[in-house]
């Protein structure tokens, strides 16, 4: 889960990571005192915002409200700000970047510090980006701290500090299960202090039951994709025409390489994720109904379940919601010869294979 | 593959009172896995299957002699059930569980590391050698004896594969599905360091996907240290950037970890890498 | 470094550790309300208090205050409490035993619980016994606080108690780098409770730089003891009237089992540690004229000094303070035979071995 | 021993401006070992004895390509110290440096562990193989080359003890002084493995001291499992029960640690212990 930029500001405040001055306004007339030179910045869990005007600066309350207004209508690669974040402006001195991700390969969090702040990350070359593995085991080391302080030529003023923002960074990070805690810029500034002119905080999604002060941001979904995710069921909106659901990740994906194969593309796809389940190929498949695709291609690889189980849910729900499109139906598993027997009963066109399933989809997809 | 699971591979079922559990208990013994009991704290005195029930992994390894354990705990508790297993002395622990937060799995994973404990998962399907023993949720239907090593990061897609090379009359040595969270125990390169040792397997079927660099990883330890044959399967080429493909390994990003750059570094390590599912018993044939 | 029964507990309570109600006097007039059952303990850093009489149980203030008088006129096993501890007397139900220690062997700490609280521990037989490792790397586990509870037979009440209490002297023990944490008897009372009747906690003297608060306990030395301290010498009174200063432990002990072998008995001996600097063989040379042996036997066997200027400063304390007592010196390290040649130049006995030299001061003590 | 020292040891000294630091540097060097370089933080540039100073650990590792190191940083810096050697890739840390707190000594003990590095000490002098390397402080003097393995958890009894076994006649493959503190990177045990797997060690010599139980637990080891003659002293016959003799190690409590359980546990693995240490190559070249 991502955090907004005020949040996520609010939080390292906490634990003790300098920002800048400033409050959360929904409409214009929020905006209040303007007493010094302010930055008005579109609060949107996605990149891009300075690009698509939702980063203004301003120097009078009339300015502000004006900016304010703008940004509200704005669109950030899909999202509706709904808030705006008002602050002081900040003498920049220097910008520094400054984060801890997990390093899949390592297995460990990874810190990477660079000289080149402000800007994105991704475009800063290797040999100016600062790496270390922080062992969550014994945390950031005094030697590391000395490192980075070395590597960034941050001595005093801010030396000290920026000891205190890498520890409580990791404080932070580890404490709250973060999958990302990105500070870019970390400002130094005029009067010799350090802030977080940004911040991007990533939560674990799969922590989120011991973060229940943390789940607060309402996610823009449509309403299939919130009945979706209250069904525990990844939704996936593509541009092709083919519904697909199937379970596990990786299948769905393998489903989708083997439409290609014969033309076919995916639509709308839902993923029950490893079970096998008939109450969620139920769900899945009354949720794909709704989503009204060409074709619908239903691939399951049963593991607990007996495949008569799964198409009688499937038939349960063909006789509560019609469906009106084909079905193309492989299921795999236990009991799969009499499962195939009653859709193909149905009416539904019942194969053993994958591909062969994939082929005969693509053909009703693609015609 | 007798670096991991062996005729004497005795399992232990943590969570064997639940419904998964329970089931996947009896599918192991089918399978001709030695289970030898299962632990729920608070059902000491029960049975399952007729297995006994222990309150304890200490008390269950004492009694048993276990050496492995199967973990099937829900998440919040999936923690506190692998260390208990690693204190208790376990040598390989598949944790099944899905949705464990990161930060426990690394915690586990490297209090294991320092324990010299094996951690297969989380968030996987286990794994199984045909003939010797089954630690995972894998359909017993699909295996076949044999000399391939399968190893997947991917759950039912594993089973897709594993079940086409059965079909193709290409049995396996062992099949190890590591697992699609971020952070696992073991890694692709760890299993194929395995498989790279181990007398039993002659070649590789490697199934990865999108997202991560796992491959990428893989593909370098290929051409560097192996001398067996390895195949490849990645899924995802038509999946759409940047979006959720079901779990958290599936993201692409930046570039990187796309199903184009997996499967150009793994074909640059001499891999052979078929574009379906259906493609990778025909490969293996046409390799052997 | 030992804390009084009434710092253990303050501490412990800081860390949600429940200790009875209670309050410290150091005279008799100091002892206000009695409106329960008290218990007054005398405040040694000591066992045996209690079979010394330290420990008084009264109803009424006058019972109170003469109970104290008597407190402050023992002495338990040397020391004189000069502080009691009143407390509201416990209302026991059942006795527990709970400790966390540093396993050399496994080297991390151990945490042992028994059912038979309130004796002393090394009288209870091994299985009745709870005893599991802490992983410092990754604290109490949720399965050892079940594992405990079973084995203590512990459920509610005071299971919930007993578990965060678990959690809390783990906590306790790591952040402040003891070495021995026990609570003996951890109390569970009528109504439902569970305190800690007494506390016994040793910290880590090598940590004590960074417990500045910790630090304010008087040690009782002699003024002897006390400059040793200071000097960074250790400082062992023996029964013997051999004075011996040898650079570390090992060789200290190796030396009084060599004069054993002759007979003699080491009396004062002073432990430079593993160290061979001259200035501190020079203190300790200061120190053991004031002791008085009838010989010393100084064993020193250099790494980094050169003998010859170990020699010199042993001559120097000669000359300033004076040497009224045989010295049989023994030296060995670089320049070692000038080193010599200056001490018997001197008229002490300077010898190569450690055996002979022993055999010497032996003769002369024994005479 | 060619399981820590060998000819390739290649040395840096964590704190290698302070006295000890150059000062033992030096005699390092006049023992023959390679030490190339040291670290002092923020004395990168400067050089002692001619050899290199760095201000990390990590950039000291990429230019010497050293694979040990030798930690003289005081008490309240050395777990910092450690860590960074570790992080550093070092295989082999001897920690010289005494007082460091316990729970120091602990996390660096386990991390290092965790990494695969091998600790010795703290609170130690060090090890010694003639005619390879020594990394330590022990006397160059006392040392000559031979077939004996020396362990010890003293400082000066070990110089005094080896110093003896050479003016016998009786050279040594290794000494290691494994240092006194409670808590210990390399044991008496993990010694004990390594000589008896090291072909130029023929027999031991163990030099304990009354306190701990870890004299008791190498007699364990020695009945168990080694086929070298093993010949010992144990330091605190005549020391007073429940006295600290100087550190922490020597401690006399509750009747268990005593010297003659230990004696007495050792006799019992077939060990010969002498009563002095002028005894200590009497037993041996009897034993021999």
């Amino acid at each position: 889960m991502k955090l907004l930029e005020h949040r996520a500001k609010r939080l390292l405040d906490s634990y003790g990571v300098p920002i800048p001055e400033g409050y959360v306004v929904k409409t214009p007339e929020e905006v209040r005192d303007i007493s010094y030179s302010s930055v008005l910045k579109a609060q949107v869990p996605v990149g891009g915002r300075r690009k698509a005007g939702g980063v203004i600066f301003v120097s009078t309350l009339q300015e502000a409200r004006t900016a304010a207004a703008e940004i509200l209508k704005l669109r950030v690669s899909g999202y509706s700000p709904k808030e705006i974040l008002v602050e002081r402006k900040l003498d920049i001195v220097r910008e520094i970047y400054l984060s801890i991700t997990i390093d899949r390969s390592g297995r460990i969090p990874l810190l990477m510090a660079s000289s080149e702040g402000g800007i994105e990350i991704e475009t800063v070359p290797d040999d100016k980006i600062w790496k270390w593995h922080i062992h969550p085991f014994v945390g950031v080391q005094t030697y590391q701290i000395r490192e980075i302080r070395s590597f960034l030529r941050m001595e005093d003023p801010g030396g000290r500090e920026l000891s205190d923002i890498l520890k409580n960074l990791w404080k932070f990070f580890w404490e709250n299960d973060c999958e990302l805690a990105e500070i870019n810029p970390l400002v130094l500034t005029k009067d010799g202090r350090l802030m977080a002119g940004d911040a991007k905080i990533t939560i674990n999604d799969d922590s989120l039951y011991r973060h229940k002060d943390l789940v607060d941001l309402e996610e823009e979904l449509t309403p299939l994709e919130r009945k979706a995710k209250e069904s525990g069921i990844a939704f996936v909106q593509l541009d092709g025409n083919i519904g697909v659901i199937a379970n596990g990740a990786g299948l769905t994906m393998a489903t989708l390489d083997n439409l290609d194969l014969y033309g076919g593309r995916g639509g709308v796809f839902l993923d029950l994720g490893g079970t096998d389940d008939p109450k969620k190929a139920e769900r899945a498949f009354e949720l794909m109904i709704e989503a009204s695709p060409k074709v619908i291609l239903l691939n399951i690889f049963g593991g607990m379940t007996k495949c008569d189980n799964v198409a009688a849910g499937v038939l349960a729900v063909k006789e509560k919601l019609g469906i009106s499109v084909p079905v193309v139906a492989r299921i795999r598993g236990m009991n799969e010869q009499r499962g195939r027997e009653m859709l193909s009963g149905a009416g539904m066109i019942a194969v053993k294979d994958l591909d062969e399933a994939c082929r005969r989809a693509s053909e009703i997809g693609g015609s | 593959m007798s670096a991991i699971l062996t005729k004497n591979t005795k399992v232990l079922v943590q969570g064997i009172t639940g419904h998964q559990g329970s089931f996947n208990a009896g599918q192991m013994m089918e399978f001709g896995t030695k289970v030898v009991g299962g632990v729920t704290p608070g059902k000491s005195g029960e049975t399952v299957l007729g297995l006994p029930v222990f309150d304890t992994m200490a008390e269950a390894v004492k009694i048993t002699k276990a050496n492995t354990s199967i973990v099937f705990v829900p998440a919040p508790f999936a923690k506190d059930a692998v260390l208990e297993a690693v204190d208790a002395g376990i040598k390989t622990v598949a944790v099944i569980t899905e949705r464990i937060p990161v930060r426990d799995s690394i915690e586990f994973i490297q209090y294991a590391k320092l324990r010299g404990t094996r951690i297969v998962g989380p968030n996987c399907p286990g794994l199984a050698s045909p003939g010797k023993a089954k630690v995972g949720i894998m359909p017993n239907s699909i295996f076949s004896k044999g000399k391939i090593g399968v190893v997947s990061r991917s759950g039912t897609l594993t089973y897709e594969i594993v079940n086409a090379l059965t079909e193709s009359g290409l049995g396996q040595s062992t099949v190890i599905g590591i697992g699609g969270d971020p952070v696992i125990g073991t890694s692709f390169v760890d299993a194929l360091r395995l498989f790279e040792r181990d007398r039993e397997t002659e070649s590789i079927v490697l199934i990865g996907e999108i997202g991560g660099t796992a491959e990428e990883e893989a593909a370098e330890f290929i051409r560097k240290r192996m001398s067996k044959p390895v195949f490849a399967y990645v899924a995802g080429r038509m999946a759409p950037p940047g979006k959720r493909m079901g779990h958290a390994g599936a993201i692409i990003a930046r570039g990187r970890g796309t199903a184009q750059s997996k499967i150009s570094s793994l074909e640059a390590a001499g891999v052979k890498v078929a574009s379906v599912p259906a493609e990778v018993p025909k490969i293996v044939l046409k390799g052997a």
